[in-house]
């Protein structure tokens, strides 16, 4: 059999260049089962990209209903951006009984929304990151921060769940101010955010976006010099542009100490840059889809859209990156696995990443990693 | 008798793939004279100057300068060889200044304008006191004043005016036909329309009547403005 | 009528109308003469609304008018050629004329849905106006002609014939005559002489053409430079020094109009 | 005529193909998508079209619509009303006052430094009073559960009844937009309605307690049924094994149609009510203003008011057409609004299915749709052919095999570029 | 010593940084308002077109990079931008002969022409994106800043930094060259004036002799210069990605606009509108306020007018205001 697997990104807009390492990750999964022959006694898997925009929900829809009432796919790797991924979802996912894992979908909206067990996202929500985040810098005795935010879902719901979690902890944030992606200018973010002061600036944004923007003119005015990188920024991007110069900076990203992370970049090579951003969970989401068909032994969503919990989580043979070979035989032996890959993918209730977060600073102009929650 | 300097013989034509407007109609001015054309409203009196000028399809005949055809020549062309036209609507730049209108008019000529600028500015005093004005803010008989101020800047070997005395008090409408005689008197061919009929018919050397795109009367001005037919049905005679 | 008051309107530093006074008496035929750039066009937009004075008031009757929008002038009568013409150039010259009445029903979107009816007649009136009107200004053949490709003349004929679609109080003629067939002119005069002596229209208009003036107006009015120079009949005017220094010229053929006109 | 119907039926068959190549419920997504762009490529028309107001604010307007249907149909927050509502309230109409007063203010008062004066005091105590009403309602009312509600919630009425209410919604925003940028011309009005709608935009995305703003309502109610009830009706179950039909793909299917039906109803009457006013007096009335606004003025008609009316119903209709999709999305995400495919495509599909004629906008809203979609199969195929020749795992194919996704705008500039060049006027030109 | 700081911390965040991308919005408006001046219709292509030139030079720069070619401390985009120019003329004159010409020969109206830029616009978003991908980009190298905030608080004493970039420098020196230039090449120029009568009046241009075909390519050349100058300065300052080039149009536009459409004078103080409006309202004048005040009044809050969230939306509106007041503009621009 030949299954095929969409692959629904942002190929083009907002998140455009993002996507292209998303597209490459899944794409990965998808020719290294291919390759393996082990799935579903030999089928090969292909991808068939669809472009979600991540802003036009119609577009996104339609790409979706192409994909799978046209082109036939069994999963969907996608959507990317929360508010088309919603759209997708109830258009078309659950009317087609379509099993979608998103790899960067993290608003907290997407947790109560209805899914008839569908819908499965590999990053955790943005809710616990916040938390996560607020703990973090609370230890380090910070105890004022400005915080600025990408103005979308991703944004608002970290900002939301970060201040009220860092107020919480006795900390106060002394300026809340959104930015626009990919706008010409940050000045006027930069002049309020300085004005107000705080020892760190919290970057709730892209690396390679307005996030970048507001860092680039923070440092070279002088109103900031230690900065908290959330998983948007936490990017080979971050610390080509700004190297030394954000030394000192912290932040966290979704991961463990599982090895995966390494493993995966070691299966990567040098074919895209395996650290950036959401490559490793659309890797894992991809992964995800094609061992949870194995281990029901169908191609059919419907059907194997029960298993994904099933393998994401133990017990079992803890899989990672460049095993999935290893992964299939073992279930197609009627083993039992526990799915790690390359961000320590663990389900909780709602088909969502438990969130495990990995820590790290900034030193000599590259992130290393200090410890795990 | 040779043939005139400028000749549009038997022309036919229309506008786009419209029907002919003009009907085999004839139009000649020889150096150093003045020919005017006239008629009712809607005759192609217009037309006419375009087709001679080039703005138009010339379906039949054919227009010749000085003995060469120039039927294929594009507009632009016919000003490089010394011809100027002052159409009878839009004939100024209204976002330009007096001033630089007159320029434009001279665009072609690479020797000092000043002096004709100094002329221009002699025949049209108002122009003068504007020169630094947007065209389009002038009153009607201003801008036809720069109208053919313009023209007048080209310096050229024919020039053909459309109406130019349309709006312009008769003050200086006297003036324009003074001055219309004085450059057709330094040898410049010049073909008009006028619905001011008998005065730029007695000023005129040929005369010409269209009548529904053909030539109705041909004649010196005198001659047509003896013509009892013509006064009454075309010159507002009784 | 129609009563100006001390009228001023500057453009930058430049006073186009620098305290013109002018009346037009009801049932007159007021002509407006004077050199270009005395003001004229200026002081009829100012009158028509379309230019905001600087100040000095207008008065219709005894309801002042100043500043008033053209279309509520339109409404109170007044009605205004243009110097350059302002055809409605996509349309035909038929629609031209058509759309000029007020208060049509089919004007209102309510009734173009549901009072087709009684629309279809409003139409089948005004469309026999209209073709009257082009048959007295001899465009007849052109109704169906885009009104853009008129010829200059044309053009002129037809924003004369707008004014002719309604029953107006009021007529300002901004050079009618400007470009019109001599022959036609007359006609054109004629014309006036009817609507005002039939209809009981006041006319005012702005010529440039002496035997025109001479032979329609009473009284004529000679602006010059923003101002008000005479008033008068027509023959006085044109004998009057300052308007022949100012306007007419001393050229041979002009006086002798002149002379041919007041005689 | 002819020639009219002959593009229909080419539009038709294009998504007839597309039904029968790709899949029927692919054909049928696009179509409504289409249904819904003709309405809007329909209020532009009726702008631009009839009375040459160069409006690029219409994405404004679709989102009020799609703000209508959060303020319609979804259930009240009882919590967060509790919290702020009558504060919030109080606020808003505190904030009306002062609009009011301050208008009111400057229309009374002669001109002068001390109206200027005045104007600007009342505003700015408005403001600050304002403010201190309304930034506290707001924290109180954001704070109720952010993650899922945090805002006030609807009024939980049928979401069919605000398909009007947002075309009364984006007529009110019209009559005040009119109202004071109908003045300007051309480009002048375009960059201020342009931003405008930018401004419509920033408040629908950071007021949360009005709609959650870029945290998306979703689950909005629908007026179809749902695909999984129905597959789990056993009389729909039936009658789709008797059509020969999964249940799964009858039922997308049929909630698609009934879709098709709610919009095909909308799209025909507002094409009778259109053609009837065009081909009316008042059309001729619109064209003449068109043509010549001093003219028109000078013959009595009432050029602004007249200007507003059509700014009013035009965007009106897409406020309408906005509403109508986000009942389709099902959910409101603010996010999603950019000029670029809200603003720029409609007017692409206004000009290329020809302005000043409704078929023609109609036309080009199905058809511009249709590419907008399919233009990203199109583009895979042609860099498919393209690269063909170039030697399998060269560096230069893959990279271009990569890039395929761009080749998406691509093709639409291409074949955007290729309808103007052949029919210049439009493909159903005005008459 | 504290109204030194206060005066300080307002050029540093205020000032450089709005008269700065003041400056990058002019540069883009200049290109938009010369070919709505003289072929009078609104380029949605420009934004591409930046991206375009920018494009070119870079992997030029790269180039000389790699070859060790340098003018340091001035970037070595310096060198490649000529280069760019070229190449960007080069396909501004294709385009023109392709696409653009038919359009002019028809007499198509303005709208017409607005769409057709919007297709050429989606052309050239893919060529771009299909060459050197979606990416960020960075090219700048040289000496960065002028003055450093850190060296200039050690070098004055004071508390409040001030950096000032040579980027941004740059970019304020060229914009004021360019408007400067191009206001003498159309207003003195004869090449200029017959390009304003052409855009004025087309027929009566050629019955002046003017050609036409002449004026639009000098328009085109003029464009391009433009439009690469201002993407690789935008770029050196910035940093270059192509989505971000698309976004500039919106405020590119609105610069051009609101100065006065046609008028190269109106571009500029159309930037500065903008520019300093985004900056100046959603400022939080707390610091300064705080340097400024006795203590005892200094604020708690950020006296600040409006959360940046409305930084665009109070652009706007500031845009919309002076237009109700100026129709045209500020520099009463043309309408078509
Ligand atoms: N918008 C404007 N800006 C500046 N000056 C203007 C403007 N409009 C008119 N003028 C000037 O005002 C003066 C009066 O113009 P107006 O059109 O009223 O003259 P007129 O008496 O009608 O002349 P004509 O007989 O030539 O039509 C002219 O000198 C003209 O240059
Ligand atoms: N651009 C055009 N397209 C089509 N027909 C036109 C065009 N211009 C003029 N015509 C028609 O051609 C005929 C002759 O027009 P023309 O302008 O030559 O008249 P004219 O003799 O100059 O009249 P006038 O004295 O009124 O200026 C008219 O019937 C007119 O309707
Ligand atoms: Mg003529
Ligand atoms: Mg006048």
């Amino acid at each position: 059999e030949d299954i095929k697997l969409g692959v629904l990104l942002g190929f083009t807009g907002p998140i455009e260049s993002m996507a292209v390492n998303m597209g490459a990750g899944a794409e990965l999964a998808i020719q290294e089962v291919s390759e393996s022959g082990a799935l579903l006694d030999g089928s090969t898997v292909t991808p068939v990209r669809g472009d979600s925009t991540c802003i036009d929900a119609a577009a996104a829809t339609a790409a979706a209903e192409r994909l799978i009432t046209s082109d036939g796919v069994k999963g969907i790797v996608g959507a990317a951006c929360s508010g088309v991924t919603g759209a997708v979802l109830q258009n078309v996912a659950r009317p087609n009984g379509m099993v979608m894992i998103s790899p960067s979908a993290t608003s907290p909206a997407l947790s109560t929304a209805e899914d008839d067990g569908l819908f499965f996202r590999t990053p955790p929500s943005d809710a616990r990151q916040g938390v996560v985040m607020a703990e973090i810098l609370n230890e380090k005795g910070v105890g004022e921060v400005a915080l600025t935010y990408t103005n979308n879902d991703y944004g608002k719901g970290l900002a939301d769940s970060f201040q009220a979690a860092f107020e919480g902890l006795g900390g106060t944030v002394t300026i809340v101010a959104a930015h626009e992606d990919d706008k010409a200018d940050y000045s006027a973010e930069v002049g309020a955010l300085a004005s107000a002061g705080g020892e760190v600036l919290v970057v709730a944004g892209y690396a390679d976006r307005g996030g970048a923007g507001i860092v680039r003119a923070s440092i070279d005015t002088g109103a900031f010099e230690t900065f908290h990188f959330p998983d948007g920024m936490v990017s080979d991007a971050t610390v080509e542009k700004f190297g030394s110069e954000v030394d000192g900076s912290a932040g966290q990203l979704p991961g463990s100490d599982s090895p995966g992370a390494e493993k995966f970049a070691e299966v990567v090579g040098d074919a895209f840059d395996p650290t950036s951003i959401f490559a490793g969970e659309s890797y894992d989401a991809a992964a995800l889809i094609m061992l949870a068909m194995q281990a029901a032994g169908s191609s059919d969503p419907k059907v194997y859209k029960d298993k994904v919990m099933d393998v994401a989580n133990g017990p079992g043979e803890p899989i990672l990156p460049g095993e999935l070979a290893k992964g299939l035989e073992i279930l197609a032996g009627g083993g039992e696995i526990d799915y790690v890959g390359a961000t320590a993918v663990e389900f909780i209730g709602g088909g969502e990443s438990a969130g495990n977060f990995r820590e790290v600073v900034v030193q000599d102009g590259k992130f290393e990693t200090v410890g795990y929650r | 008798m040779s043939e005139p300097f400028l000749i549009g013989d038997r022309m036919s034509g229309g506008y786009g793939q419209g029907p002919n407007i003009l009907h085999g109609c004839t139009i000649a001015v020889d150096k150093g004279q003045i020919a005017v054309i006239v008629g009712p409203n809607g005759a192609g009196k217009s037309t006419a100057m375009k087709a001679v000028f080039g703005m138009l399809d010339v379906r039949e005949g054919a227009v010749r300068l000085d003995g060469e055809d120039i039927t294929a020549l594009t507009p632009q062309d016919r000003v490089g060889k010394g011809m100027a036209f002052v159409p009878q609507t839009n004939n100024i730049f209204t976002s330009m200044t007096v001033e630089e209108n007159l320029e434009m008019g001279a665009f072609l000529r690479e020797d000092d304008i000043s002096q004709t600028m100094a002329q221009v500015y002699e025949l049209f005093p108002i122009l003068k006191d504007k020169r630094r004005q947007a065209a389009g803010e002038l009153s009607g008989g201003q801008r036809q004043q720069v109208a053919v101020g313009r023209a007048l800047m080209t310096q050229p070997t024919v020039l053909m005016l459309d109406e130019p005395t349309a709006g312009v008090s008769p003050i200086v409408m006297d003036e324009l036909f003074d001055r219309i005689i004085e450059v057709a008197r330094t040898g410049i061919s010049i073909l008009m329309v006028e619905q001011n009929a008998r005065q730029a018919l007695e000023i005129a050397d040929k005369g010409y009547v269209l009548v529904q795109g053909r030539n109705a009367h041909t004649g010196t001005g005198k001659d047509l403005l003896e013509d009892p037919e013509v006064r009454r049905t075309f010159l507002g005679g009784t | 009528m129609i009563r100006v008051e001390n009228l001023h309107k500057h453009f930058g530093g430049f006073h186009a109308c620098d305290g013109a006074s002018i009346e037009i008496a009801e049932g007159s035929i007021t002509g407006l003469i004077g050199p270009n750039g005395a003001g004229k066009s200026t002081l009829f937009n100012v009158i028509a609304g379309v230019l905001p004075p600087t100040s000095g008031r207008v008065f219709m009757g005894d309801e002042e008018i100043t500043g008033l929008p053209p279309h509520e002038l339109f409404h109170k009568g007044l009605l205004r050629t243009f110097q350059i013409a302002h055809e409605f150039s996509s349309m035909t010259v038929r629609e031209n004329l058509m759309m000029v009445p007020g208060g049509q029903s089919g004007e209102t979107l309510w009734n173009t849905w549901f009072k087709r009816s009684l629309i279809a007649q409003e139409e089948a009136a005004l469309r026999k106006k209209a073709d009257e009107v082009l048959e007295f200004l001899t465009i007849d053949h052109l109704a169906e002609e885009k009104a853009g490709n008129l010829s200059g003349g044309q053009k002129k004929l037809l924003e004369l014939g707008r004014t002719m679609m309604v029953d107006a109080k009021i007529v300002f003629l901004d050079e009618v005559g400007a470009g019109v067939n001599r022959t036609l002119l007359r006609t054109i005069g004629d014309a006036i002489i009817r609507l005002n002596e039939e209809r009981g229209y006041t006319f005012c208009l702005i010529e440039h053409d002496m035997d025109f003036i001479g032979r329609l107006c009473d009284p004529v009015i000679c602006m010059a430079e923003g101002k008000v120079l005479a008033t008068g009949k027509a023959a006085e005017i044109m004998q009057d020094e300052r308007v022949i220094e100012a306007y007419l010229g001393t050229g041979l053929k002009n006086r002798a109009k002149a002379g041919a006109a007041a005689g | 005529m002819n020639k009219n119907l002959l593009l229909f039926g080419l539009v038709a068959l294009l998504y007839i193909g597309t039904g029968v190549l790709q899949s029927w419920n692919t054909a049928l997504a696009i179509f409504n998508m289409g249904l819904i762009s003709a309405i809007m490529a329909l209020g532009v028309n009726i702008q631009w079209g009839y009375a040459g107001l160069f409006n690029v604010g219409i994405m404004g307007f679709v989102a009020l619509g799609g703000l209508a249907t959060v303020l319609v149909s979804m259930p009240p927050v009882g919590e967060a009303w509790a919290a702020g509502g009558l504060r919030m309230i109080a606020a808003l109409a505190m904030g009306g006052a002062t609009v009011i007063a301050g208008v009111l203010t400057y229309k009374r008062m002669p001109k002068g430094r001390s109206r200027s004066l005045a104007v600007l005091g009342i505003f700015l105590v408005g403001f600050i009073l304002y403010r201190m009403l309304f930034d506290p309602a707001r924290d109180l009312i954001e704070a109720v559960n952010p993650a899922s509600t945090g805002y006030l919630g609807g009024v939980g009425l049928p979401i069919l009844l605000a398909w009007p209410l947002g075309g009364l919604l984006a007529a009110g925003a019209a009559w005040a937009i009119g109202k004071t940028a109908l003045g300007l011309r051309s480009d002048y009005l375009a960059i201020a309605t342009l931003g405008i709608a930018e401004i419509i935009i920033a408040v629908m995305k950071n007021e949360d307690w009005m709609a959650r703003g870029v945290k998306n309502v979703v689950g909005l109610p629908r007026p179809v049924p749902y695909e999984v009830d129905l597959q789990v009706n056993p009389d729909f179950v039936a009658n789709a094994t008797w059509l020969g039909l999964d249940p799964a793909t009858a039922s997308s299917l049929w909630v698609k149609l009934l879709y098709a039906g709610l919009f095909a109803v909308v799209l025909l009457v507002l094409i009778w009510l259109t053609q009837m006013a065009l081909n009316s007096p008042w059309g001729r009335m619109m064209r003449a203003i068109r043509d010549n606004e001093t003219a028109a003025e000078a013959m009595g008609k009432d050029v602004t008011r007249r200007h507003l009316q059509i700014f009013i119903i035009g965007s009106a209709i897409c406020g309408m057409a906005g509403a109508m999709m986000t009942t389709l999305d099902g959910q409101l995400t603010p996010g999603t609004y950019q000029p670029l495919r809200f603003t720029f495509l409609v007017w692409v599909m206004v000009i290329v299915g020809g302005s000043g004629n409704n078929w023609g906008a109609v036309l080009g809203g199905f058809l511009i749709w249709w590419l907008w979609i399919q233009v990203e199969p199109i583009g895979g195929a042609i860099m498919g052919l393209l690269t063909l020749p170039l030697p399998e795992g060269s560096g230069l194919k893959s990279h271009l095999l990569d890039s395929v996704q761009h080749v998406r705008l691509l093709t639409m500039g291409v074949v955007l570029l290729l309808v103007l060049r052949f029919s210049p006027r439009g493909l159903i030109p005005e008459k | 010593m504290d109204i030194l700081n206060a005066f300080v911390a307002l050029l540093n965040f205020v000032i450089i940084p709005a008269t700065a991308y003041g400056s990058q919005l002019a540069l883009g408006a200049l290109g938009v308002t010369l070919i709505y001046g003289i072929l009078r219709f609104s380029n949605f292509a420009h934004g591409d077109t930046m991206a375009f030139g920018a494009m070119v030079t870079i992997l030029f720069t790269w180039a000389f990079q790699a070859m060790g070619l340098s003018i340091s401390p001035l970037p070595t985009a310096l060198l490649a931008l000529p280069i760019g120019i070229a190449f960007t003329a080069g396909m501004m004159l294709l385009t023109d002969k392709w696409v653009y010409r038919f359009y002019r020969k028809q007499k198509a109206k303005p709208i017409i022409l607005v769409m057709v830029s919007l297709g050429v616009m989606f052309v050239l978003n893919g060529i771009v994106r299909v060459i050197i991908g979606v990416d960020e980009q960075q090219f700048n190298d040289g000496e960065r800043f002028i003055i450093k905030a850190g060296d200039f608080k050690k070098m004055t004493g004071l508390d409040e930094g001030l950096a000032f970039k040579t980027s941004q420098g740059l970019t304020i020196i060229v914009t004021i060259i360019a408007v400067i230039a191009l206001f003498w090449f159309l207003n003195r120029t004869r090449t200029g004036k017959s390009m304003r009568a052409y855009s004025d009046n087309e027929d009566l241009a050629l019955l002046s002799g003017i050609n036409p075909e002449k004026v639009v390519r000098v328009t085109w050349i003029l464009a391009a210069i433009l439009a690469t100058t201002a993407g690789v300065l935008y770029g050196l300052d910035k940093a270059f990605k192509p989505f971000t080039y698309f976004q500039l149009l919106l405020p590119i536009f609105a610069s051009a606009i609101v100065g006065g459409l046609g008028n190269p004078l109106g571009a500029i103080a159309g930037g500065y509108v903008i520019a300093f409006s985004e900056v100046m309202l959603t400022y939080a004048w707390k610091k300064v306020a705080t340097y400024v005040l006795p203590e005892s009044l200094a604020p708690d809050g950020l006296v600040q007018l409006l959360s940046t969230d409305y930084k665009f939306a109070v652009s706007f509106a500031i845009l919309v205001i002076v237009l109700i007041f100026k129709p045209t503009g500020l520099f009463k621009g043309k309408s078509v």
